[in-house]
């Protein structure tokens, strides 16, 4: 198991995420020995995991069963230990497609944070990418670190603890893309535009306040950049279900006076709800939103830096 | 400076008064109560006593007290002035140690024994944390509002208004008005062409919500006729918006079930007739009075086979006194039996000149049988709007109405409500938005007309080439 | 007619909506003698109009028909000459309710703009209420106060020609709601302040910048309005209509060899797109939103103004 | 500074050479291109020659003269800089005349023929317009775009990228891609969890877009199977990516006609079968090569019959080549077929493993029974996604996968995309929106279950309370 190389069996060591049920996860690190408790009882790594092929059906100790799946980023996203407010995957798969990624893109990113984003860019920009990513809270940039290594990737990445508005990538003349996270990009952009390629590249700046989004603006127009473009995603779930409608009873239709008074005799109205206690209903299948879903996550700033 | 003839029917109208209805609200919470003394009501998980908000100003804000007592609070006192907010611009200098509150538990309860006020608390709270000033805005948001529902027990006491209501039903309860948003209600009213002095035909399932909402707008003039399935119309959402009573004048019912009949010209007035409809509407309603009364008449009449002949004076009295009862009981059955009459003949008229003046439904029932049944009382040129939670059933309404034609201008749609959070350097949307405010069908009544096949060329050929452009394209790639 | 009180019949003097198809409007007010050109012909406004219902479908003189509809407000906002942008029902749905607005109720706005807004306000304030609507530009105020003439709504209404920033609404202690539409609004909130009524009342700004909001939102706390609240909505309609999707051939259903001999014989593979050009396909009724909708109005901030 | 070793393959591969796709860019309207000599290729209206731009870097900028010629603009002058806004806060003090301009149509023409350029004009135009400066910035903007459109003539080549490409597909011709909108590609392409070395199945019917997405992720590394209904994949999109051209080999292709063949194992791959495929298809394509190749064989059986038998050796020696040609063509048909049986076998091969990675679907057809039957060629615990520009189909999708079983994490998605304009003081969404992205559905395989009851049981438990719910709420205000 790899975040970047699906295997088809799980091996000691792996991170592996157990699917208990509807939006019900949890990440676990495969070893010999070892017992993991879930609502549906214990699962004992060795018997029930290693060896076992991912996506297969694992009977708890309680009868209870769950999947074991293979880790992706997107999973990891929405199962990882927060350390900070963390990116989702509608931002994730927008800054990844508009950052033009792939398979060898060297990648600047700030701040590091609870990694949701980084497993993401190490996806795509394996095999032989790279990610040089700062965070300047050194137990954090620690923790990530040791999850790149847990996660089979940390030959396609460096962390780094510093102030990125000060220090900035500790890298020069190397990326195709960076990625602003942080209260102040606009301190960054100056160490930002020395991270590119000298045949440049994009760039893009998460800020959930619009002042953020206007001092960033102003300062990439100032640094030369291009193609400034500020947007935001937002994505709905829906719900798929079966709703059942009753129909409205509107009296018996279209009688003439005759069956008028048959239906207006008191034994034939009292019957009707006694032979009939609800209302006759239609079933259609439909889906709907949530009550309340991510009214907002953050602004998505772009920008090309041009060569030179 | 202020005009002389308004302050004083202001001033009268804007104190609280006993028997009114009345909003409660704390924080983005609300509760609608009726005003009536040594009476407890619960809001927010508290026994409140009314009484101390009578006389006073509407929009007062009150302290509740540990024994459910109002305490009028001074003006300016009661906005949320937790404003010494110093956010750190992220949260990466916090470590959590579990220390960072350094007021314990015990402290907090001493405060609360001294008597000190629920934001006085908070603020203590917020000056005994360590960490307060480095987190960031959201999360001081986040601790606020955590601590705030724990701890303040302020209570504005608010006149009714559609936008209250809708507000209040939304946040608390909305599987009661079919997840009706307020924005929503507000297209609802604003396409119905809902004013003074129309006539207005009502079918919802929304608690009397949207009831209330027409009537509101409508203030008391002209006529609203409420649709109601089953044994009786649903009218506690009307009901509180406290409307003065010549408001309920204008007001009338009729049975859904009598629809088809009254369409027909088969609708029976008769007091036989009225008699079965009101026992079969007891019958479903779950605490009719009616049924009571009928029982206890059951009894009386039971009894005397029971009983031994006997011809004490005292005894033939009190026959005689039970025998006036039960006659002034049927007496009093047939005079609501007459009134019911009374009332249903009276809204059956103004159905039957089939010159309504718009048609709002709202409902969790299928709309389609219902829309196009009613449509009929409508006048042409006149607006129409169905609102439902779902959009499927909305579709089977505008396919329904374009085959059969009499209505134009048909607009399916939907909307997204946003709410902002303005604030110096902190401006952005409001994190938790609303799914959905569910979907509308709105359209404008047109005279029959007089051929099918002309009617269907009506609107339909824009749509037309649009899906034959779907088409081409689709055989273009293929 | 008027727009505060339907009538039945068309009477000379009105103002009629006639309706020429899907989204295709125009208005026009009927007199005694004249004609209106319209694409299916003229409409002879004695003949064709006078005296007729509501509602009633008029055959031009080319033989196409039109429907003659009562006008309201909202055909109204479709209908109405620009003289500036215009607020849409949408919008105009949310202020209504949300200014408390009902028979009765007093209101100044500022500005009157093309009166798309005003129009609907004195629907829902008539009979008792009252409009004092301030236009800045000495024609559309003219041009608004002969609308209402028109529209027989004058009684309602005073318009005035005047700066609402520096000369205010002209009336003092006697608004239950406010409406701002006007590039600074924040310069005429002192002025709403005064124009309330002593029990206070509603107050909506709207603004389509967010910087014209926030300064707002900051002069409405220093001038003690209560329950500022900041909101956007926006419509879509939805395009109501079949779509038939083809299905997919995937070669005959689990064919066992002999079966499936049959099928790979040239005959029957080269039959099948002969007796079936297409491909079979499924058809259902959807709603689908339109390419291209408003994705933006303006932001609406309210606010109560307190009693004092 | 700058990495040395970077630079120099970087100076490579920036230079536009002949032969390669490119793209044209004139504001937001993008154009696929490839680049040749002496052709005339037309964006916006206006003939352009492509050879100036070869030898150039990726992202130059261009004058387009009036010949179609290329000239290479310096940079920094080539953004639109008509920033001289001074805008009026609202629009009160214009009073429309027709007098606001003062530049004639002569004007214009003559200041054209001096040369000038586009982007001059329209600051000429601005200069002289009295009300400009007053306008709304919105009718300023909408000035300067109408201008824009009429009087420049940059354009800015861009090397292909996934995101260009969907951008320019779905600002041209949403139609060709089932309006796939660029945010809704990015989703699938990050829930596909598409990365190098992974083996994915395709079915698009959006002109070979998604399938370039998908190869881009990959960077030439894993495989690719594109499932195609019909004669033969449909690949123009892809093409417009210039992919390398070992990324080709990465990418295999196999027709849905056979795939329930290939599942029942009765694929037959003998070469009988395969010259049926491959008349098959000919039928289907329009404009078959082969097709054209195989008619002017039958003309040239047809001729000898008609021709005297002269036995004079000139005329030998033209029947002799007429033979050899013949033979040749028969031969190179011959060798197609057996290559096409490779490929054919070799994507068998690849699917019979059942082993794929994922699974990604866009297609103009009903998804349901694509998606059912496809899914039996990923491995378990690999993500899938179907896009689809309508709701109904996906609900379908959804509600099959339920009750067969073998999924789980199933998520029916739309999404918003909102752009903004910031600009100091004048910060707001942009005045238009797209209105909907489309509908995906994704999802993960398992092992399918050993018994459907206790598969059944797997996830629905919280979908059934909240039906209960629902029909307890319509049955209280019943």
């Amino acid at each position: 198991m790899s975040f970047v190389e699906y295997s088809e069996f799980i091996k000691e060591g792996d991170v592996v995420i157990i699917f208990l049920g509807h939006e019900s996860m949890m990440p676990i690190k495969v070893e010999a020995g070892a017992q993991t408790q879930t609502r549906y009882g214990a699962i004992r790594h060795s018997s029930d995991l290693i060896g076992r092929r991912f996506g297969s059906k694992v009977t708890c100790s309680k009868g209870g069963w769950v999947y074991v799946l293979h880790p992706t980023p997107e999973l990891w996203t929405v199962n990882l230990p927060h350390r900070t407010q963390i990116l989702y995957s509608t931002d994730i798969a927008n800054i990844t497609l508009m950052l033009d990624l792939k398979p060898g893109s060297v990648v600047c990113e700030s701040g590091t944070g609870s990694g949701s984003l980084s497993h993401a860019i190490l996806r795509t920009i394996a095999p032989s990418g790279h990610l040089h990513t700062v965070e300047f809270h050194a137990q954090r940039a620690e923790k990530a670190a040791q999850e790149f290594r847990d996660h089979k990737v940390a030959h396609l990445v460096t962390v780094r603890n510093q102030d990125v508005c000060k220090e900035g990538f500790g890298v020069v003349g190397v990326a195709d893309a960076v990625f602003l996270d942080i209260p102040s990009p606009w301190e960054a952009i100056v160490h930002a535009k020395k991270a590119f390629k000298r045949k440049g590249g994009r760039l893009c700046s998460f800020s959930p306040c619009i002042e953020q989004v206007q001092r960033t603006c102003e300062t990439l127009l100032e640094q030369g950049f291009g193609e400034i473009c500020t947007l935001e995603v937002l994505q709905r779930v829906h719900d798929v279900r079966s709703v059942t409608m009753p129909l409205v009873y509107l009296g018996p239709e279209d009688g003439g006076p005759e069956s008028a008074k048959m239906t207006t005799d008191p034994a034939a109205e009292e019957a009707r709800p006694v032979a009939n206690p609800g209302y006759q209903s239609v079933t259609c299948r439909t889906a709907t939103p949530p009550r309340e879903m991510a009214g907002h996550t953050g602004y998505l700033t772009f920008a090309t830096k041009p060569r030179g | 400076m202020a005009d002389p003839l308004g302050v004083e029917s202001d001033e009268e109208e804007c104190r609280i008064c006993e028997g009114e209805y009345v909003v409660l609200k704390r924080g983005e919470v609300y509760k609608s109560v009726q005003v009536e003394k040594r009476k407890k009501v619960i809001f927010e998980k508290q026994w409140i006593f009314m009484d101390n908000a009578v006389g006073q100003l509407y929009g007062s804000t009150f302290e509740v007290d540990s024994g459910g007592i109002l305490n009028l609070r001074k003006p300016k006192q009661d906005e949320d002035s937790t404003d010494n907010k110093e956010a750190g611009l992220d949260n990466r200098h916090i470590v959590d140690d579990g220390k960072s509150q350094k007021l314990t538990r015990d402290d907090i309860e001493s405060l609360k024994e001294q008597g000190l006020k629920g934001q006085e608390i908070i603020q203590q709270l917020i000056d005994n944390s360590t960490t307060f000033k480095d987190k960031t805005e959201f999360a001081q948001e986040k601790y606020i509002k955590k601590k705030k529902k724990k701890y303040e027990s302020n209570v504005t006491v608010l006149k009714p208004s559609c936008r209250i209501l809708a507000m209040m039903y939304h946040g608390r309860e909305p599987g009661k008005i079919c997840h009706l948003r307020y924005d929503t209600l507000a297209h609802m009213l604003t396409m119905g062409n809902i004013h003074a002095g129309s006539k207005i035909i009502v079918f919802e399932t929304c608690a009397g919500l949207v009831l209330g909402s027409v009537m509101e707008r409508m203030g008391g003039h002209g006529s609203v006729v409420q649709m109601y399935p089953g044994g009786g119309p649903v009218r506690a959402g009307m009901e509180s918006f406290g409307f003065p009573s010549h408001f309920h004048e204008t007001l009338h019912e009729f049975p859904l079930c009598k629809v088809n009949a009254l369409l027909s010209g088969t609708l029976n007035l008769d007091e036989k007739d009225m008699d079965s409809q009101s026992n079969d509407s007891a019958d479903k309603e779950k605490s009719g009075s009616s049924q009571v009364s009928s029982g206890g008449g059951e009894e009386g009449s039971s009894e005397p086979q029971s009983m031994e002949v006997s011809l004490d004076p005292a005894e033939a009295k009190k026959r005689e006194e039970r025998e006036k009862l039960r006659e002034q009981k049927a007496q009093e059955k047939k005079a609501k039996l007459e009134e019911k009459r009374k009332r249903l003949a009276a809204a059956a008229a103004l159905l039957e000149g089939r010159n309504a003046d718009g048609l709002v439904i709202a409902s969790r029932f299928s709309p389609c049988s219902a829309l196009l049944c009613l449509l009929k009382f409508v006048a042409p040129s006149r607006p129409f709007v169905v609102y439902c939670q779902y959009r499927e059933p909305l579709i089977e309404c505008y396919t329904k109405l374009r085959e059969q034609g009499g209505a134009i201008s048909l607009r399916l749609t939907d909307s997204w409500l946003r709410h902002y959070q303005v604030l110096p350097n902190r401006t952005h949307p409001v994190l938790l938005m609303s799914g959905g405010g569910g979907y509308l069908l709105s359209g404008i009544t047109v005279a029959a007309a007089a051929s099918g096949a002309q009617q269907k060329s009506s609107e339909p050929a824009a749509k037309r080439i649009k899906l034959d452009e779907i088409t081409s394209t689709a055989d273009s790639s293929a």
